[in-house]
C-alpha cells in the first residue's frame, strides 16, 4: 500500500467551486485565513456564494475582497466588528448574515464533518440567536438544537502538508481548520510547504490526509499574511 | 483454509480501485490485506484511529501500542496518521470511507446486514460495525455461504437483530460472488468448479442466474 | 487611562484565585494581564485555541500565526498548548473555565449581561461573548460606570439584546466594585475620593451601601 | 504567570474516588487502558461502580479485575466478546450493560466533555440499540438524539504528560482519552514519562492541561501494558 498524491495546481483546485457554492474558510482574524485560495476564488469569478468564516477579517484582507467584488451572497460567521464593509452591507441589506456563538459554530461545523445531524445546547438560550431554533427539553431543561453544518468546498491555510494531504498548523492558525477540513464535500488546503510522505509523524498530524482532497502549494505568502501593525 | 476461501479473497480484493479509503473488519476481511500490491495507491483505515495501515507484525517486532480494531499487530507507512476515536469515526460517518468489507451473521434479499448480535448464544456487541455498514459508500461481506449447521447465510429476511439496513451491495463466498440488486440477490461469479444449482440450493433466497458464460474465480 | 481606571483593572486582577483557569476578554480585561506577577500560578485561556498565554509582543517580535481573540501579537509559556476552535470552547462549555472577564454595553441588577448588539447602530456579532458569559463559573464584568453620553450601563433591566441571562456576579467601574446580589446591586468597595452617593447617582438601579467603611481602591 | 503543578501520588488521586462513582477508562484493547489505576481502585476496594470503557479488555486484564473482583454495576461500552466473563455476568444479570455504537460512544463522551446536552444522529436508526430513545425530525428524515456522556472521574493513559497535565499519546493507545479527559469532574492521568513545563511542543500536545487535575508517574509498566502474545 502506499498512499495517493493529492497536489493540484490552484487554479484547477478552484475551478471545481461552481458560482452559489457554499464555501468554509478557516482562520481567525490573520492566522489560518487562506488568502492566496480566496484570490484565485476572485480572479475566477465564482458567484452568489455562501461564505462560512470565523470573522470577516478586516479591510483590504481576505473575505473583505470577496464583498468588495459583490462575491457573497450570504455570510454565516461570530463576529464582523473589525470589518466596517460587512457590517454596511448588512445593514444596507447587500449581503445576509447569520450570527452564531462562536464554540457553536465550530461545533455545528465539527458536527457536520462527523456525519450528524445536529447538536443540543443550552448556549444562547436567552439569546435573539436561538430564536426560531428547534427546542428540546433534556433532563428537564430547554435545550437548543444547532443543526450540523457542510459545504460543497473547504478552503484552509496549512504550515505544512504531505503529498497525501495530512496538515499541521502553526500556532492560533490552527483554529476552524481541522473542523472545516473534516466537514466539507471537497478540501482544498493551501500549505506554506509541502513535504515527502513520511515527513509528518504520524502522532503530530493535526487534520488526517483522508479528509483532504487537494493540497496547494504556496511559493510565496502576500503581504496579507503578515503581522499587522496596528496603532 | 480452502482454495476456494483464498480465491474469494483475492477476488473481494479487486473490488479495492485505486484512491480509495477502505476499513477491513475482523475475520475474513482482514486476510484482504494480503493480497493488496506494495504500490498499490490506497488509504486503509482502522476505526481505533489510524490512517494508512502498513503490514501486520509478528510477535518480536510488534509496537504494544499500535494495533488495528481487531487486535493485530500491524505498523505504519509514509503518510500514516493516528486520531482518536471520534475523529476516527467521523471519516466514516462523513463519506470519507470509500469502500468497507464486513463479516455477517445473516445478509438479506434487500441487503440488510444482521453481524453483532445471536440473542441467548452470543452478544459480543456492535463494536463500530453500525457506522461502517451504515455509513461507508460501499459495503460488501465477505462470509462463508452458509453456517456451521449448512444453513443459509444468505436469506430472505434477516432473523437476527439488524446491524444496518439495505447497507449491502455485493457478498464474497467461497461459493460466488452474489450482487445484492433491487430484484434481490444476482450471481455474478461462481467459484471454479461449482455449478449453479449449487449455489441456489445453499441460498436461503432466490438467487438470479445470469444469462450467459458465468465468470470463475 | 486615568487613575482610577488603573486601579479599577489592578482590583480586578486580585480577583484571580492561584491555580485558576482564566479567560479575558477583549478591552479592558486584556489589561489585566499586566498585573499578574511573573510566578503566579494561573493558566490564561484564549478561545481562538491558546491555553497559557504569555506576555504580550511587539511588533518587532510578533509571530504572525500567534494571536489572542483580540487580535493582540502574544507568546507562549513553558507548558501553553494550541487547539481548534472546538476544544478550545468545549474548555469553556465543560466547566472548566474558573473566571471570566468580560466588557459591558449593560448590566442589569439580576445580572443579565448585555454586550454584543446595539440594534440600528452596532452589530458586530457576539463571537465568543455568550458562551463565556453563559458558562465561566465565575463571571466578572469590567466597564465603564457610564456610556459616553453619561447614561448609566448599571441597570434595572437591560435594553438592549442579551448575551446572557443572570451571570455576572461582579462589576468593577472606575467607580467602584458592585456585587449582583439576590437583592440587587449592592456596593462592595469605592474609588479612593468618591462618596457613595455620587456612585448612587451613577447607577441606574437601587444600589445596597453596606454597613460601616467602605473599603477604598 | 506559570502554570500550576499537579503531579499527584496515585493512591491519593485515587482515593477522590467514591463507591458508586461512574468512571470512564481509556483504551482499545491493551493499548490506552490505565492498567495501574484500575489495581489501584481495585486495592482501594470502591465498588458499585458505573464504567464507561470501549471494550472490557481481556480474561486478566483491565476491566475483568473489576469484574472478577464484582466492583462494576453498570457498564457502557460498544464491544465485550474478547471478555467471557464480562459476556456471562452480563447473561446472569450480574451487571448491566449498555452497548452504544463505537463512534457514537466516541461522540456521546465528547459531547458531555464539550458542555453539550447531545448530539442527534441516523446512526443506529433501524437497530435495537435505539430504541427507547427520543427521536427528532431533522430535515425530513428521523434521527435518534443520544445523550451526552459525562463521569465522575475519568481515568486515563498518556505517552508523556508535563506537570501542567498537557498529555500526549502514542501511536492506536490514543483513541477514547483525549475525549474522556475532557468529559469528567475530574480527570487522572498516569503517564509513562513525566516531563519538565515545557518539554511538550505547543503544537503537539493532544489533551490540553485544562482538562486535567492529577498527573501520575508510572516507574515501571505492569506485563499488562506489554505485547499479547495470541495463538
Amino acid at each position: 500500500m502506499r498512499l495517493p498524491d493529492k497536489t493540484t495546481a490552484m487554479a484547477e483546485a478552484i475551478a471545481r467551486i461552481p458560482s452559489g457554492a457554499t464555501v468554509m474558510l478557516s482562520g481567525f482574524g490573520v492566522p489560518g485565513t487562506p488568502f492566496a485560495l480566496i484570490q484565485e476564488l476572485i480572479r475566477q469569478g465564482q458567484d452568489n456564494l455562501t461564505i462560512i468564516k470565523n470573522d470577516a477579517n478586516e479591510t483590504g484582507m481576505g473575505v473583505d475582497h470577496l464583498l468588495a467584488h459583490g462575491r457573497v451572497k450570504r455570510l454565516i460567521t461570530t463576529h464582523i466588528g473589525l470589518n466596517p464593509r460587512a457590517v454596511a452591507m448588512m445593514n444596507a441589506g447587500e449581503i445576509e448574515v447569520e450570527f452564531c456563538a462562536q464554540g457553536i459554530l465550530a461545533e455545528r461545523i465539527r458536527a457536520g464533518g462527523a456525519g450528524l445531524k445536529a447538536i443540543v445546547t443550552d448556549i444562547g438560550r436567552d439569546t435573539e440567536l436561538a430564536q426560531g431554533k428547534p427546542r428540546l427539553d433534556i433532563g428537564g431543561a430547554p435545550a437548543v438544537v444547532e443543526l450540523a453544518l457542510r459545504c460543497d468546498v473547504a478552503l484552509v491555510h496549512a504550515a505544512k502538508a504531505d503529498t497525501f494531504g495530512n496538515l499541521t498548523f502553526a500556532a492560533t492558525a490552527r483554529n476552524f481548520a481541522p473542523l472545516m477540513a473534516m466537514a466539507a464535500d471537497r478540501v482544498i488546503a493551501e500549505a506554506e510547504a509541502i513535504v515527502p510522505l513520511g515527513a509528518l509523524p504520524p502522532d503530530q498530524v493535526h487534520a488526517p490526509g483522508p479528509f483532504v482532497d487537494h493540497v496547494v502549494a504556496l511559493d510565496t505568502l502576500s503581504e496579507e499574511y503578515g503581522v499587522v501593525r496596528r496603532a | 483454509m480452502s482454495g476456494a476461501r483464498n480465491r474469494m479473497i483475492a477476488r473481494a480484493a479487486q473490488e479495492i480501485a485505486p484512491g480509495m479509503v477502505v476499513n477491513l473488519g475482523m475475520g475474513l476481511p482482514t486476510r484482504v490485506i494480503d493480497h493488496i500490491a506494495p504500490d498499490f495507491p490506497v488509504c486503509l483505515h482502522t476505526e481505533n484511529g489510524l490512517t494508512g495501515i502498513g503490514p501486520t507484525l509478528p510477535y518480536e517486532q510488534a509496537d504494544r501500542n499500535l494495533i488495528d480494531a481487531g487486535g493485530a499487530y500491524v505498523s505504519t507507512i509514509p503518510g500514516s496518521a493516528f486520531c482518536d476515536s471520534a475523529t476516527s469515526f467521523a471519516l466514516v460517518r462523513s463519506g470519507r470511507l470509500d469502500l468497507t468489507m464486513l463479516g455477517a451473521f445473516e445478509v438479506s434479499a434487500t441487503g440488510d446486514l444482521a453481524n453483532w448480535k445471536i440473542p441467548g448464544r452470543f452478544t459480543p456487541g456492535a463494536g463500530g460495525g453500525i457506522e461502517l455498514a451504515q455509513k461507508a459508500r460501499r459495503v460488501v461481506v465477505l462470509t462463508t455461504h452458509t453456517d456451521r449447521d449448512g444453513n443459509p447465510k444468505l436469506v430472505g429476511r434477516c432473523t437476527l437483530p439488524l446491524t444496518a439496513k439495505a447497507c449491502v451491495a455485493r457478498i464474497f463466498t467461497e461459493m460466488a460472488v452474489i450482487d445484492v440488486t433491487p430484484q434481490g440477490f444476482a450471481l455474478r461469479e461462481i467459484a471454479t468448479g461449482l455449478d449453479p444449482a449449487t449455489v441456489t440450493a445453499a441460498t436461503g433466497a432466490p438467487l438470479a442466474l445470469p444469462t450467459g458464460q458465468i465468470p470463475e474465480f
